[in-house]
């Protein structure tokens, strides 16, 4: 995979503003209206990019014969105006999004943490190479398996073998819906199928890390679990980072673990995703300007994790 | 850096020689950890597999253990599976006693296998070579050294972040016949409108469409990523050679960008082979628009609808093979070039 | 396999002891023991609109009887009980079936083999084989044991109009006595008038599935629908049908037809964009939930072309599943939707008739009034295609395959005839 | 503070089905107290030796022994060796002062009072002492060195073990830290084990010099006795700068014969050489004299190439007259004048020279050290 050295890059030399051009300093001052050009498409570019997102947000701030007699990417400014959506999809969604935030947030937590544990574990290995890499490939072939190749398994197991509902007892005297037991299920399945990625971005990590630091702390005489806990632990935080924002936004927007899981949109333990999949598509049919507003309400936690953690992002796609 | 490549001995000799040391040693071994059955069985996996095979081993070994289990031993279980004919509700489970290849057989005689094959075969080229030139496109037009780099990046990746269903949401709308964003732009210019998702010619590219709008960004990114490890003076050669811009990028830039082409298409592929999210929420059920069905939805609706199980195993077989042919070589690949 | 057997009744020890542990917490027995405390765990498709107004109904009317039973309930959505259908299959294939589930009987049974426990005693018990029309007593059965209750039926080869629509136009629906009549009346609105001469709903299949039924029976009779259904159907004539029907989906339907819904498609007739919609009288309370939009003055429905003399049959029942998580409660309801109060409840807020005989259709309002008058004139009365009556889920899961390999645009009706005919 | 003992240590790595001896059979033993540095060319199995001592690699075969305990098996963490790295591998999320409490926390029970106290004391004698608040980032290659240092010694440790710790240094700083580090041993007294490609530190800091080749043991004995009584020709080119002159000869009778030259011999050299007739002769540029005309048996006719001055001396490449492809070199004074395609003679003495098996390198005879007067004489 691709190393990760775009943050380091755009930071120093480029958007620190190198007036001059950065990379084409010469290509820059010959051409000025190819750099008018460039800019121009650069935008035309950037209109490409946000009209559905635009769209989506006009009509779903539109009446529902707003949205029929208006341009879909005018704003609602002739009267058309209206926030019923808006309050209607909150509405259907806010139990989802909660039951999204309950499993997302622990899986993503703990999947992050067992690849961290994992992918330490693995440099410190010194394994021979065809065993190292055939586990390694192990690894990496687990970020790319589709998942129907596991889905029929995975609900049997779940189903009959694994019963958890008994363990969560508990949670059901506390009052907690018993359609939460498939939410737990989501949870593990959801860090199970986490781990590969998780460790494959660990490992990238570590590999770069100074082995001799790792080597000084054991001879200082910390054992392995100690140099993960004082040493190794504390230099992974900008990698918990990309690996949590990755992660989460993965968890949070995947539909077919849950659809096969939770099933029905109207169990209590419904993620946003798998409402969202039904909104807008009943017997009143399809209210774009509800399904508008779902989509944005439930796509705002990644968007927000997304713009204020871009950079962590692009770097845990990159590598 | 270590260095320990010191000297090759043929096999005989260096056997020879150990067990000459190991002779000449007895004294001092006698003070070593007493060969109990753990030590002697940690002492041989560390031989077969390596040093810290044993030590290593509590951090990696849940992990491992939680892949082998949820990832490879469902695979071999749907394998199973797709072997009986297991199907309806499962009281009885499926009959493991009776395995053969009735389902495989079954599969490649069915028209909505392999319409859903091609169908999965023209989403995984089509999609991947659009997103690929266009995440190209964007890498090189954002790697010119222009202002706000950051914001246009940010702006381009945007849709990355979203969900499937989101963007099948949205697209749903952008599509729509009457007051869709596409035909409302078309129209301006005269064309149109267009049925996008109901005309089973243009659906598919449609879907590709709307799929490279999420994913452009990506391969952006990966191009960028590669851009950058390009050392300046690749640029300054080709110049000085007096190479025009286009002649540059085509001749000395892109041939360099082979690697994150690989890792972005690998990556690409394997999107487009779970494109099940994006269609499921296209009609809000397990029957996509018509063309569209692919082996990631016909599996979903096999089993899952239709409760044929183990005919739904099957297909998902065929889709992990499908998957095999392109991480698999990617692998090697990998291999070759000591990333793994 | 025994394990599954173990397995079960491990569940269900596990669900009887947490329950038992609740019930010993919470220090009294008032959760409704008759079934360990749990809830009656009911699995429907009524949302939205008439759907949603009329399961509202039902349940208030349940409760109103029953008071000390807690409802649980799980309304599914999405068209043609797909999704339903995917979320009781799987609830049923983990062990952990709902108490009962709506649906429809006839065919449709033949997936929930063994998956179904015995109501013979809720049938006898309650004379429904007596109070029942006669079509449902054989419907309900399988193996000769009673699987569901019905609750209302509809009607599926009907032909709704907007009034203004098809007077613009200068037609007469009760006049279109055929289908050639009918294509004649579309050419008529098409030329006459702006609007949509046919409004249908091409984002699924199952609405397509669901009028080649209609035009089968209108334009080749009963005779030959029947023989199709039962797996000997005359090549010619489902092709025929089939040109029909791809004369009238090429030129009447409107160019957005593919995205349009059910519902999409009753607004087209009520907003009076559309002049005719074939669809279950399902659609009538669509009409009937519009505002000023009435029976008769705006709106109208006449026997699908060619199928005066016919009523093709439709069940809503409740079906009542093996391993009942909790059969004591899982009777009661299905008793309770076998009687006039549920039947009345439901039905005159869905546009559906009852299935007993012996209902007052006073509550009704004149449109179904007229319906249950024609279902007792009738002579025939098939069972629906498309709504699990007749075929198999597996059989109409291959129907929709051909239409929508070959009949979604373009209209290839010799593949899509040959399709249906493999498919039977 | 205990003896370190290594006997008949090997270790062999796999790569794919080949074995790849990288220590062959090494025995030696560190007095304590002793300064010994492990000096040989890259690849040679110095660090890998270093590493086993530390318990970072495993022992094939053969023992490690600390004071009277073999430690084959017992993990790094417990065998109370410090190490300064090549990279110095300090903690870059810790302080100073975390850096060097690091050891002490993990392999001591003392109190966090005994480890500042510690920690402070060993920081002053360093000259660190005001750096303790400051992060590895902030501080100078040199000052980093220092903290290297300082982290292993206040652990009070029983064997120090040091892999290239100056090499990251300019040749300025690494001169200062040789002496320091030679202060700082001495001072400490601890057993150290000092590995490095650099034969001025291994000559300049160590009681005695291990020289590896191949994973071999080549000789072990003080940097003089390396320098002037190599063991084999392998010690004789690597020890040195310039290096050693070698040549090919055959002894014919009391003549050493090559195609450039023939060497007579005295009786009493003729003694040590034993029946082996192939032979590598080898003089040391500082013991080859440059004269004007070949006046003695053991003066051959030269033409000097190039010059190098270097202010002290000259090193002053040559060729044998009459083989333009031949070449020796000779240190001399820095004031003797030579220039370049000078026609002149050089003195080779034979108090001075050095003869190896042609077969096996192994030494057959060292030079004469008694005769070092003799040598300046003829210049």
């Amino acid at each position: 995979m691709t190393k990760p050295d775009l943050k380091d890059d755009s930071n120093d030399e480029r958007s620190k503003g190198t007036a001059d051009g950065g990379r084409l300093p010469r290509l820059r001052k010959r051409f000025d209206y190819h750099r008018l050009g460039l800019y121009a498409v650069l935008l035309g570019i950037v209109a490409f990019y946000l009209a559905p997102i635009e769209a989506g947000l006009v009509t779903s701030l539109k009446t529902r014969t707003g949205v029929i007699e208006t341009l879909p990417m005018s704003p609602p400014i002739y009267g058309e105006f209206s926030t019923a959506s808006w309050i209607a999809a909150f509405d259907t969604l806010s139990r989802g999004l909660l039951n999204s935030a309950l499993y997302a947030v622990p899986a993503t937590v703990i999947s992050a943490f067992i690849g961290s544990v994992a992918a330490y574990g693995l440099t410190q290995a010194n394994w021979k190479r065809r065993y190292k890499a055939t586990f390694l490939a192990l690894f990496v072939a687990g970020i790319f398996i589709p998942y129907q190749a596991v889905l029929v398994p995975v609900t049997r197991f779940w189903s009959n073998y694994a019963q958890i509902e008994g363990l969560l007892t508990p949670l059901w005297l506390l009052g907690v819906d018993r359609d939460y037991t498939d939410l737990v299920e989501l949870m593990i399945t959801s860090i199970a199928y986490g781990i590969p990625i998780c460790t494959i971005l660990f490992r990238s990590y570590y590999k770069n890390m100074n082995i001799e630091m790792i080597e000084a702390a054991r001879l200082d005489g910390a054992s392995l679990r100690r140099i993960y806990r004082r040493i190794v632990l504390p230099l992974s935080t900008p990698m918990f980072a990309v690996v949590l924002i990755y992660q989460f936004t993965q968890i949070w927007n995947d539909l077919l673990f849950a659809l096969v899981l939770i099933q029905s949109t109207s169990s209590d333990a419904a993620p946003a995703v798998l409402i969202l999949s039904g909104l807008g598509v009943s017997q009143e049919g399809m209210n774009f300007s509800l399904q508008m507003a779902g989509a944005l309400i439930t796509a705002l936690p990644t968007i927000a994790v997304y713009v204020m953690f871009s950079e962590e992002f692009s770097e845990g796609l990159a590598t | 850096m270590r260095d320990i490549f010191a000297r090759r001995k043929s096999d005989d000799e260096s056997t020879d020689r150990s067990d000459e040391t190991r002779a000449d040693g007895g004294v001092a071994r006698a003070g070593r950890e007493k060969p109990g059955v753990v030590g002697r069985t940690r002492r041989a996996l560390d031989r077969r597999f390596g040093e810290d095979f044993v030590e290593s081993a509590p951090f990696w070994f849940p992990a491992f253990l939680l892949m082998a289990l949820f990832v490879y031993g469902a695979i071999l279980w749907n394998l199973v599976i797709s072997l009986t004919d297991y199907e309806g509700f499962g009281l009885a489970g499926p009959d493991y006693s009776n395995l053969d290849f009735e389902m495989y057989v079954r599969a490649f005689n069915d028209s909505n296998v392999i319409n859903a094959s091609i169908n999965t075969f023209v989403l995984v080229i089509g999609f991947t070579l659009t997103t690929l030139v266009v995440g190209l496109l964007l890498a090189l037009l954002v790697d010119r050294g222009i202002r706000f780099e950051n914001t246009f990046r940010t702006i381009y990746l945007l849709p990355m972040s979203l969900s499937f269903v989101v963007t099948a949401q949205f697209w749903l709308w952008m599509y729509n016949y009457d007051n869709g964003v596409v035909n409302i732009v078309l129209g301006t210019i005269g064309l149109g409108p267009i049925d996008w998702l109901g005309n089973q010619s243009i659906v598919l590219w449609a879907v590709i469409f709307a799929l490279t709008w999420q994913f452009s960004g990506y391969a952006m990114v990966v191009y960028l990523a590669g851009l950058r490890a390009i050392p300046d003076d690749n640029y300054e050669a080709a110049m000085v050679d007096g190479a025009s811009t286009v002649k540059m990028y085509w001749r000395v830039i892109i041939p360099q960008l082979k690697g994150a082409t690989i890792s972005a298409s690998v990556v690409l592929m394997v999107f487009a082979l779970k494109a099940f999210d994006f269609l499921y929420a296209l009609v809000s059920g397990y029957r996509p628009p018509a063309g569209t069905d692919i082996l990631a939805t016909l599996m979903v609706r096999e089993a899952y609808q239709n409760t044929n199980w183990a005919y739904g195993s099957t297909i998902a077989i065929i889709l992990f093979v499908m998957a095999l042919l392109i991480i698999g070589p990617y692998l090697i690949y990998q291999f070759r070039r000591d990333n793994l | 396999m025994t394990r599954n057997k173990d397995s079960v009744s491990r569940r269900r020890f596990v669900q009887a002891s947490a329950a038992a542990a609740a019930a010993s917490v919470a220090g009294c027995n008032g959760l409704g023991l008759d079934d360990g405390g749990r809830k009656l765990n009911l699995m429907h498709a009524f949302t939205g609109g008439d759907g949603a107004i009329a399961a509202e109904a039902l349940f208030d009317a349940f409760r109103e009887e029953h008071s000390d039973i807690e409802l649980d309930l799980e309304p599914i959505g999405g068209g043609g009980n797909q999704n339903l259908d995917t979320v009781v299959a799987n609830r049923l294939s983990n062990n952990d079936p709902p108490s009962a589930f709506a649906n429809w009987p006839g065919k449709n049974l033949v997936k929930y083999e063994n998956a179904l426990g015995d109501v013979d005693d809720v049938w006898a018990d309650n004379d429904f084989g007596d109070s029942h029309v006669d079509e449902a007593v054989e419907l309900h059965k399988q193996g000769g044991t009673y699987r569901a209750t019905p609750m209302a039926s509809h009607r599926l080869n009907n032909l709704f109009y907007n009034v203004e629509a098809v007077e613009e136009a200068g037609v007469d629906p009760t006049g279109i006595d055929g289908l050639d009549a009918l294509i004649d009346a579309l050419d008529a609105v098409a030329t006459e008038t702006d609007k949509t001469p046919m409004t249908q709903a091409m984002n699924g299949t199952w609405t397509v599935t669901q009028l080649w039924a209609a035009v089968m029976q209108g334009q080749e009779g009963h005779q030959a629908y029947m023989d199709f259904i039962e797996g000997n159907g005359d090549q010619n004539a489902v092709q025929s049908a089939f040109e029909t029907m791809a004369e009238i989906l090429e030129n009447y339907i409107g160019d957005d037809a593919s995205s349009v819904d059910l519902t999409a498609s009753n607004s087209n007739i009520i907003n009076g964009d559309a002049a005719f919609i074939h669809q279950g009288n399902w659609a009538a309370g669509a009409f009937r939930n519009a505002d000023n939009f009435n029976y008769e003055e705006d709106w109208g429905a006449v026997a699908f072309p060619g199928t005066e003399n016919m009523y093709c049959l439709h069940f809503n029942s409740w079906l009542f599943p093996a391993q009942n998580p909790t059969p004591e409660l899982s009777k009661t309801w299905l008793e309770f939707v076998g009687k006039p109060k549920a039947q009345i409840a439901y039905g005159k807020n869905k546009g559906a008739i009852p299935t007993r005989t012996d209902v007052s259709m006073d509550e009704f309002g004149p449109y179904l009034q007229d319906v249950a008058e024609d279902f007792a004139e009738v002579d025939n009365r098939p069972p629906s295609l498309q709504h699990g009556l007749a075929v198999t889920s597996d059989r109409m899961s291959a129907l929709n395959d051909a239409i929508s390999n070959h009949f979604t645009g373009p209209y290839d009706s010799e593949a899509a005839a040959q399709g249906f005919i493999d498919a039977v | 503070m205990a003896e370190l003992e290594l006997d008949s240590i090997t270790k062999v790595f796999h790569d794919g089905d080949e074995e790849i001896v990288a220590v062959d059979d090494v025995s030696l033993t560190i007095e304590d107290g002793e300064f010994l540095v492990v000096v040989g060319p890259s690849g040679c199995g110095k660090s890998t030796t270093l590493r086993m001592v530390a318990g970072l690699e495993s022992i094939t075969s053969g023992a490690i022994r600390l004071g009277d305990d073999v430690i084959n098996d017992v993990k790094s963490q417990d065998r109370d060796i410090a190490m300064v790295f090549q990279s110095y591998a300090l903690y870059p999320h810790m302080t100073v002062q975390e850096n060097m409490s690091f050891g002490l926390e993990e392999s001591t029970g003392l109190s966090d009072d005994e480890i500042g106290a510690r920690v402070e004391e060993t920081a002053s004698t360093m000259g660190i002492g005001d750096l303790l608040e400051r992060r590895p980032d902030e501080l100078s290659g040199g000052q980093q060195q220092r903290v290297a240092l300082g982290r292993s010694i206040v652990r009070d440790p029983e064997v120090f073990l040091m892999d290239e710790p100056l090499s990251n240094l300019d040749a300025k700083l690494r001169a200062q830290m040789r002496t320091e580090l030679q202060r700082l041993q001495e001072e400490l007294d601890v057993t150290t084990m000092y590995v490095t490609h650099d034969q001025t530190e291994a000559m300049t800091m160590g009681d005695r010099i291990a020289i590896l080749n191949e994973g071999e043991l080549q000789q072990i004995s003080s940097p003089l006795e390396c320098y002037h009584a190599p063991a084999n020709r392998f010690v004789a080119d690597f020890i040195g700068e310039p290096g050693m002159n070698f040549f090919d000869v055959d002894r014919e009778g009391d003549e050493l014969v090559s195609e450039l030259f023939t060497y007579p011999l005295s009786d009493w050299m003729v003694d040590d050489l034993g029946d082996t007739s192939e032979l590598v002769f080898g003089i040391r540029p500082e013991d080859v004299s440059l004269v004007d005309v070949a006046s003695a048996e053991h003066d051959f006719e030269a033409v000097v190439e190039v010059v190098e001055p270097m202010g002290d001396e000259n090193t002053v490449h040559l060729h044998f007259a009459g083989h333009p492809d031949s070449s020796i070199v000779a240190s001399v004074g820095g004031l003797q004048n030579v220039s370049q395609g000078e026609e002149l003679a050089a003195h080779i003495p034979e108090e001075a020279i050095h003869l190896f098996d042609r077969q096996t390198g192994k030494v057959l005879h060292n030079r004469r050290l008694d005769s070092e007067e003799a040598v300046d004489a003829t210049l």
